[in-house]
């Protein structure tokens, strides 16, 4: 099994956090995993995205040029990577801020208000954890503990005390991705 | 109704690839208004450094060279000997102009270049992701001083007009600030006076912009103009530091 | 009477016109443009003064400003 | 032995320069490589080490001569333009033989041209960027993992040889994270001593470190005393990766994260039962020339494959020497090719052969 | 046309620039070319020229970089320490497509080496001592009346390519004297304008000159774009010189001045019976690939013979590709080989051949 | 009898490559007698630059290491940062350090980087055969100033220990001459003081001497001395420009 | 019929000055001709010394190995040069500063007194003339009238004046080469 | 009384001592020396003062200079 994703977002989205907890735990599980970030002065403004496997065999490119799962947290994302998308791949939208409809149909779709929903939990930051909930609920490639442990290891220690709000959005975000 | 103020004609119409609140956009738009007040667009040549403003010529309308970093002034003299009637001038960060360009920049205030120089210290590498520069401040964090620039190691921030000072041949250096209206309109002045030295054949010179950084300074826009006033005025003082006496050639 | 016209799309929502402007009549609005960021706006119009400080210090040439014909 | 962490590249890098007892870089900034010199700011005043960054990328390979001339295990990092600039730095540590590691994140050229990944800077690496007969000895990691083992044992191969030596990245392994370890660690204290080095001459003749001879005849034996280590090299150090070239009728050569995406398409073309095979050159100088022309006898042809406009190739076509037919296929400018295109151009060409 | 003057390869150069209708030289002091950028300083300001010492090699090459995307005619000279440090700025120039004429008088290396003659920066003047996939046009005279001829083309080659051109030759070949005439003048009014150039944008678009490009794409086409230039000039500018290979068995290829003392030995071979020639490639980017590769297939061996350890050893392989065996004959650091050794070295050849 | 005045430890037995009359030997010795009287010799370490003096390791009996051209501050950086308790020097002419080298130089002495320049100032590039030198005087005659040097087009000579004096850890900086025996005198000491700085850790220390290149210059060595005197002096101020103040650390 | 020289000796004798004059003397007679400098640093205090090739055919090598003739204008000249003489070549010394004889004895040795008569003729500084006569005296490979020709195109026109002093120099030498 | 020492091969005839020594002792030897120098030479040694200006001046460290022991 190999998952290839790319996630996307505004600069200030935590897209490449995202990825970052993803690969985590996915190394946690024994899984070969890589993170591949877009780099350099186009990240100001413009979209930031990170490229994410996590897999049972040997990882070719760390490029991820036909995902499987796609993340977009804004417009501009969506618009760049869903065409990229595999046949029957799965775009995951952040409805909070994408109010169109993508244009492919040989692909699954799922909306999750991620905005919203961390706003519920108590900080519209955590935005990007609601996605990454929806990620694992509906890819299945790691699981959830492993999950708040790269949290763990990915935030800063003065960050730890955010952990519980962010296993919070994490649920939901799993939770919306069920329904 | 008249506009009184509007994008001047040296600027393209074109959004630019600056964070939000960055002083590289009033910059641009201060030379812009000067080219077009002295009415020179089509004579003007202007030399991109690399950093922040390496696209500067997608903004500017007039021709435009991309120089290696640092080697703005080089470029910049390269191009002036080839077109004396024309106008030259390099816009550079001080990383650019400060650190990797020290020679070429020295160079061409000794040799009298008559080329202007518009010098923006935002007292960091902004392009790259926020490193130290030779103008960042005593303890100021950047990824590559993330204990605070350290004196004993790093040194003490250079001044670069000052030391541009020393020569008889660089005719016109000022610094000025970004930092509220005022300082702003003083700037513009200034930037004025340097395109006219060179018009009028005087020799070198350079406006240093005391700007900033929100983006790798962790501020936001506004906090980032107080800062400049509070800590980087202190450190480099205001002002004219020489200006062409006399006619044509000194 | 004085008026000023900002570029919604240009905008990038920096919040150094509302500090400079004289008679604060600038702020940031709530909505986002399509570059997702909250593009500054004027409240009462009536009151500019035309002192072109927004123009001034925006970063972005965002704003444009118009007076009367030969107006003060 | 740690457990694995996961790093990018950049810092991995960097972290195996400290475990390799290197206290000193110097550098200067530059996309896509900053992330190395940052974790060194952070992590070397930690060991009593001296991260300082330089005015230049030419004053760091200076200083970074002048480290490795008072017997320090140094090292410095930059991006293609940057290393354009330290090409004479380069050059005089060759003919000065001072070791030292520099490491090159590749990017997009010629000119400032992009930041993506590329490995546009192959022959100036390999065939002497600078001016001179001398050579660097070049390793090319495909992975973070490779990238810590090579750069620990680029600082050991240095030594030996007294000779600078390249790590060659690209955008793609210095941005990166994959999961990581270090295998071990060395102080500085443990390293030999350098009785050459400049310390002060205390009780010895002075030490002098110098590639100047106004004497031909002096210059032609340092230059004779070079072409020994290089070939001492070529006979030593040549390190090369085959994957299932027994048997194989086709035959992809490609070297660092470009050669991990062609195995991708060897792969998938094995699974469709076309005989192919991947050689994989680790040391780009020293060349395993002698492995490529070897199974260039059993080959029908081979397919170079690069992050270029093809560079390595003459390598490849110097090595198989007219055995086989030798193709290549690649992108440039930043644009990384996927396993997909590979396949295909693979493809076509077994048809073309058949 | 004028009568034969004596003059040196230094001066001669200088003189065909002008003759070319150069008026810019920008430069920096090195031996052995110091008379190159002397003569410009006297000759330029009688021709409303523009001589200036640059503060460094560095500077020196990005004057020329502005002042060539300002339109001008314009060169540069140095000596190998001083040609590395302007590896970033060719690499610009060939990245902007800006044209220029750079000329390599080369000594011995590596570091600071000596300043006797030597031809040890082929490779990194053919192979692209800068970062990125970009070529020179590589022209490597043996006189000084070929100096002036090259010299001249170089300057219409630039403007045709709008590619940077090298000249590359050696000490011998800038301190010697010999007899020259200059065949013909261009001043720079009849040049044809140059319609890219950055000289004030009155009445059109702004011209820009350039090589980033953030984007890989885009930047993979600029470099598509040059590597069509490159193609054509393959096809278009390989200048060779061969000498009694129509029935030749054993064949020596060298360039530049090594070739004049090759011929000797060949000359002297051939007086005892022996088949040789000799193929001087005359270009070295482009290289005449098909003369080599040609002759290569009648030849027993080719000896190539190189004031240094063996450069363009590399593209005679390339060239021959197995058909012959390729020997290597060289000296370095600054030592002259002699015909007598040349012509042993042949002998011992031939003999071990039979 | 006993020996007053021989040469020093610290200078190798070895007939030096200059030509008659040079003051590069001078230098030579003075710097080899302070090495000798503060007793550092087993603790230093040269930079030789490219130049005349290129040979500088032959002559000198301590470690050394030839630096590419313009390069020797940043190799001595090199090498102190990994000493710092070793006394390290370059020695560099003024084509190397005020040209080339001037990023370099400007640089070690922003970060006061603690070891010691001798700068020679011969107004000349002796060693590649007499071309302009940025410190060349106006009107003088190089290879490449045939015409004699013009302000217009080549500038004004830099005066390198004013420019440095913009740096607030540049320790010691003085100006001294080599034409005549007070003058040497007074060299010495400066040389003294400048080690002596580097020795209580204050920072970046450098000596400009005001040096002749009979040989290019086209005149006697007597004839060059007094030339040193009647027209660089003029130009080139002499004196203490810095010197340390308080203690180990400012 | 090729000749091949070396004239050397120190760096203010004039010994680059004689190999041009001597190399165009013998392009005005249709001759090929090319002149190598020695360079470089070497140059202050050591010998300097000069390659000239005279030819009737093509000139390979103008780095001068074997030579026909050795001009040795002080000792260390003759210590350095002499040596690399072909068998039965010439060598010509300046027994003005030379007293020492060749170890060599299969070549043939002039020796003039170049200094003392050059300062017969009114100048100490044309021994570089003189010299230049013997060459050409024994030798035979050019005219004595190219030589003035040629000294006229290398010398300076403010130094025009001192052509009849070379001349009568040059003219000294060759005697003194035929007694 | 004090007294120098010319290390006449090492002297390059440069002139320089003779120019500085106060009692004007020292000249050019007509000779040469190896380098085909004129190597400076003392006439009358019992006037030197023993102030070591020679020495002081020498590029070439070709003199060392000498005094009485404890002497003046
Ligand atoms: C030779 C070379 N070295 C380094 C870089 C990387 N680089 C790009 S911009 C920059 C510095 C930018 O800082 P500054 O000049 O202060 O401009 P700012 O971005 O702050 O406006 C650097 C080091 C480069 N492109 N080329
Ligand atoms: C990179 C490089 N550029 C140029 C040279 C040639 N070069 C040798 S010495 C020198 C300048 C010498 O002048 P200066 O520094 O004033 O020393 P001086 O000889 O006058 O003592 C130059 C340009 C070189 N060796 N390396
Ligand atoms: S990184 Fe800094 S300097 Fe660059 S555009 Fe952003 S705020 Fe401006
Ligand atoms: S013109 Fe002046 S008063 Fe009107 S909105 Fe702008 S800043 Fe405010
Ligand atoms: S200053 Fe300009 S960019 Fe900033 S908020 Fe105002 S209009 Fe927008
Ligand atoms: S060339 Fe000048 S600086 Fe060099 S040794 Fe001779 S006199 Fe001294
Ligand atoms: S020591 Fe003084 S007095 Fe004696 S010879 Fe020397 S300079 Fe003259
Ligand atoms: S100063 Fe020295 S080199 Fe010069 S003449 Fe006197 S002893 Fe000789
Ligand atoms: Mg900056
Ligand atoms: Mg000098």
């Amino acid at each position: 099994m190999m998952k290839e994703l790319i996630i996307a977002g505004f600069g200030g989205q935590g897209v490449m956090l995202m990825g970052q907890v993803l690969a985590g735990a996915g190394m946690f599980e024994g899984k070969e995993v890589s993170w591949l970030p877009s780099y350099g002065p186009e990240m100001r403004g413009g979209t930031a995205n990170c490229h994410v496997i996590v897999s049972e065999e040997r990882i070719g490119s760390p490029f991820v040029s036909s995902p499987d799962v796609v993340v977009a947290m804004n417009l501009p994302s969506m618009d760049k990577f869903a065409p990229q998308l595999k046949e029957g791949g799965l775009l995951i939208i952040n409805s909070s801020l994408i109010d169109t409809e993508p244009e492919r149909k040989d692909i699954r779709v799922i909306k999750i208000p991620a905005n919203e929903l961390a706003a519920e939990v108590g900080s519209d930051r955590a935005a990007n954890m609601v996605a990454l909930g929806a990620i694992i609920e509906k890819v299945k490639i790691v699981e959830v503990d492993s999950i708040i442990e790269s949290l763990k290891e990915n935030l800063p220690e003065r960050h730890h005390k955010l952990i519980p709000l962010n296993e919070e959005a994490l649920k939901r975000g799993m939770e919306a991705a069920r329904d | 109704m008249k506009v009184v103020a509007k994008r001047p004609r040296a600027l393209m119409d074109k959004p630019t690839h600056y964070c939000p609140g960055c002083t590289h956009g009033i910059t641009h738009r201060l030379v812009a208004e000067v080219i077009d007040e002295m009415d020179i667009r089509e004579k003007t040549i202007g030399v991109a450094p690399v950093g922040c403003a390496v696209l500067a010529y997608e903004y500017f309308d007039c021709d435009f060279q991309q120089a290696a970093h640092g080697r703005a002034p080089a470029v910049a003299t390269g191009i002036k000997r080839v077109l004396p009637e024309n106008f030259v001038f390099t816009y550079q960060g001080d990383g650019d102009l400060a650190s990797i360009g020290t020679a070429e920049i020295v160079h061409a205030a000794m040799r009298g270049e008559n080329i202007t120089t518009i010098f923006i210290n935002n007292a960091i590498y902004g392009m790259t992701g926020g490193q130290m520069a030779p103008t960042t401040m005593i303890g100021q964090k950047t990824t590559t001083s993330p204990y605070g620039r350290d004196s004993k190691s790093a040194g003490e921030p250079i001044r670069v007009v000052e030391m541009l000072s020393t020569f008889s041949r660089a005719a016109y250096l000022a610094r000025v600030g970004l930092f509220n209206n005022k300082e702003i309109k003083k700037a513009k002045k200034a930037i004025r006076k340097a395109f006219e030295t060179q018009k009028a054949g005087q020799g070198f010179s350079l406006v240093e912009l005391l700007s900033t950084c929100p983006t790798n300074w962790g501020m936001n826009p506004a906090e980032a103009l107080d800062w400049v006033e509070s800590n980087m005025v202190p450190y480099y003082p205001l002002g004219e530091y020489k200006t062409p006496e006399g006619g044509e050639d000194r | 009477m004085p008026k000023v016209v900002f570029d919604t799309e240009r905008c990038k929502g920096c919040n150094l016109c509302p500090r400079v402007c004289p008679v604060k009549i600038i702020k940031l609005s709530d909505g986002i443009n399509k570059k997702g960021y909250h593009p500054a706006e004027v409240e009462e119009m009536d009151k500019c003064i035309g002192c072109g400080f927004c123009y001034e210090i925006c970063p972005d040439t965002a704003v444009e400003v118009y007076k009367e014909e030969g107006g003060k | 032995m740690a457990d694995k962490i996961l790093m990018k590249g950049n810092e991995a890098i960097a972290e195996a320069g400290i475990k390799a007892g290197c206290r000193f870089f110097f550098g200067y900034p530059i996309t896509p490589q900053n992330e190395l010199p940052a974790y060194m700011a952070r992590r070397l005043p930690m060991e009593d080490g001296v991260f300082l960054q330089a005015e230049s990328e030419v004053a760091a390979i200076n200083m970074v001569y002048g480290a490795a001339g008072a017997g320090a295990r140094v090292m410095t990092s930059s991006s293609s333009p940057g290393i354009s600039l330290k090409q004479e730095g380069i050059s005089y540590m060759a003919g000065s033989e001072l070791p030292g590691v520099i490491v090159n994140i590749i990017r997009g050229g010629p000119g400032l041209g992009g930041i993506q990944p590329a490995q546009s800077d192959y022959l100036q690496a390999t065939k002497g960027g600078g001016h001179g007969d001398y050579r660097l000895l070049v390793l090319a990691p495909q992975s973070v993992q490779e990238a810590v083992d090579l750069t620990m044992e680029a600082f050991d191969l240095a030594d030996k040889y007294r000779n600078p030596v390249m790590i060659l990245g690209d955008g793609m392994i210095g941005q990166m994270m994959e999961p990581v370890e270090f295998p071990g660690e060395t102080s500085p204290e443990e390293l030999p001593k350098k009785e050459w080095a400049t310390v002060g001459n205390e009780g010895r003749k002075a030490n002098i470190i110098n590639s100047l001879s106004l004497q031909a005849e002096k210059l032609e034996e340092l230059n004779l005393r070079l072409q020994k280590k290089y070939k001492q090299m070529q006979e030593e150090e040549v390190r090369v990766e085959t994957t299932k070239t027994e048997d194989a009728e086709y035959v992809i050569v490609a070297f660092g994260s470009m050669a991990r995406i062609a195995l991708s398409a060897v792969e998938r073309a094995r699974e469709e039962g076309i005989k192919v095979g991947l050689i994989r050159p680790i040391s780009l100088f020293p060349y395993p020339e002698q492995v490529v022309g070897k199974v260039a006898e059993q080959a029908k042809f081979m397919l170079t494959v690069e992050m270029n406009c093809g560079q390595m190739l003459e390598d490849v076509r110097l090595a198989v020497n007219g055995r086989c037919p030798v193709y290549f296929y690649g992108r440039t400018g930043g644009v990384v090719p996927t396993s997909q295109e590979i396949y295909e151009k693979l493809m076509e060409l077994v048809r073309g052969e058949k």
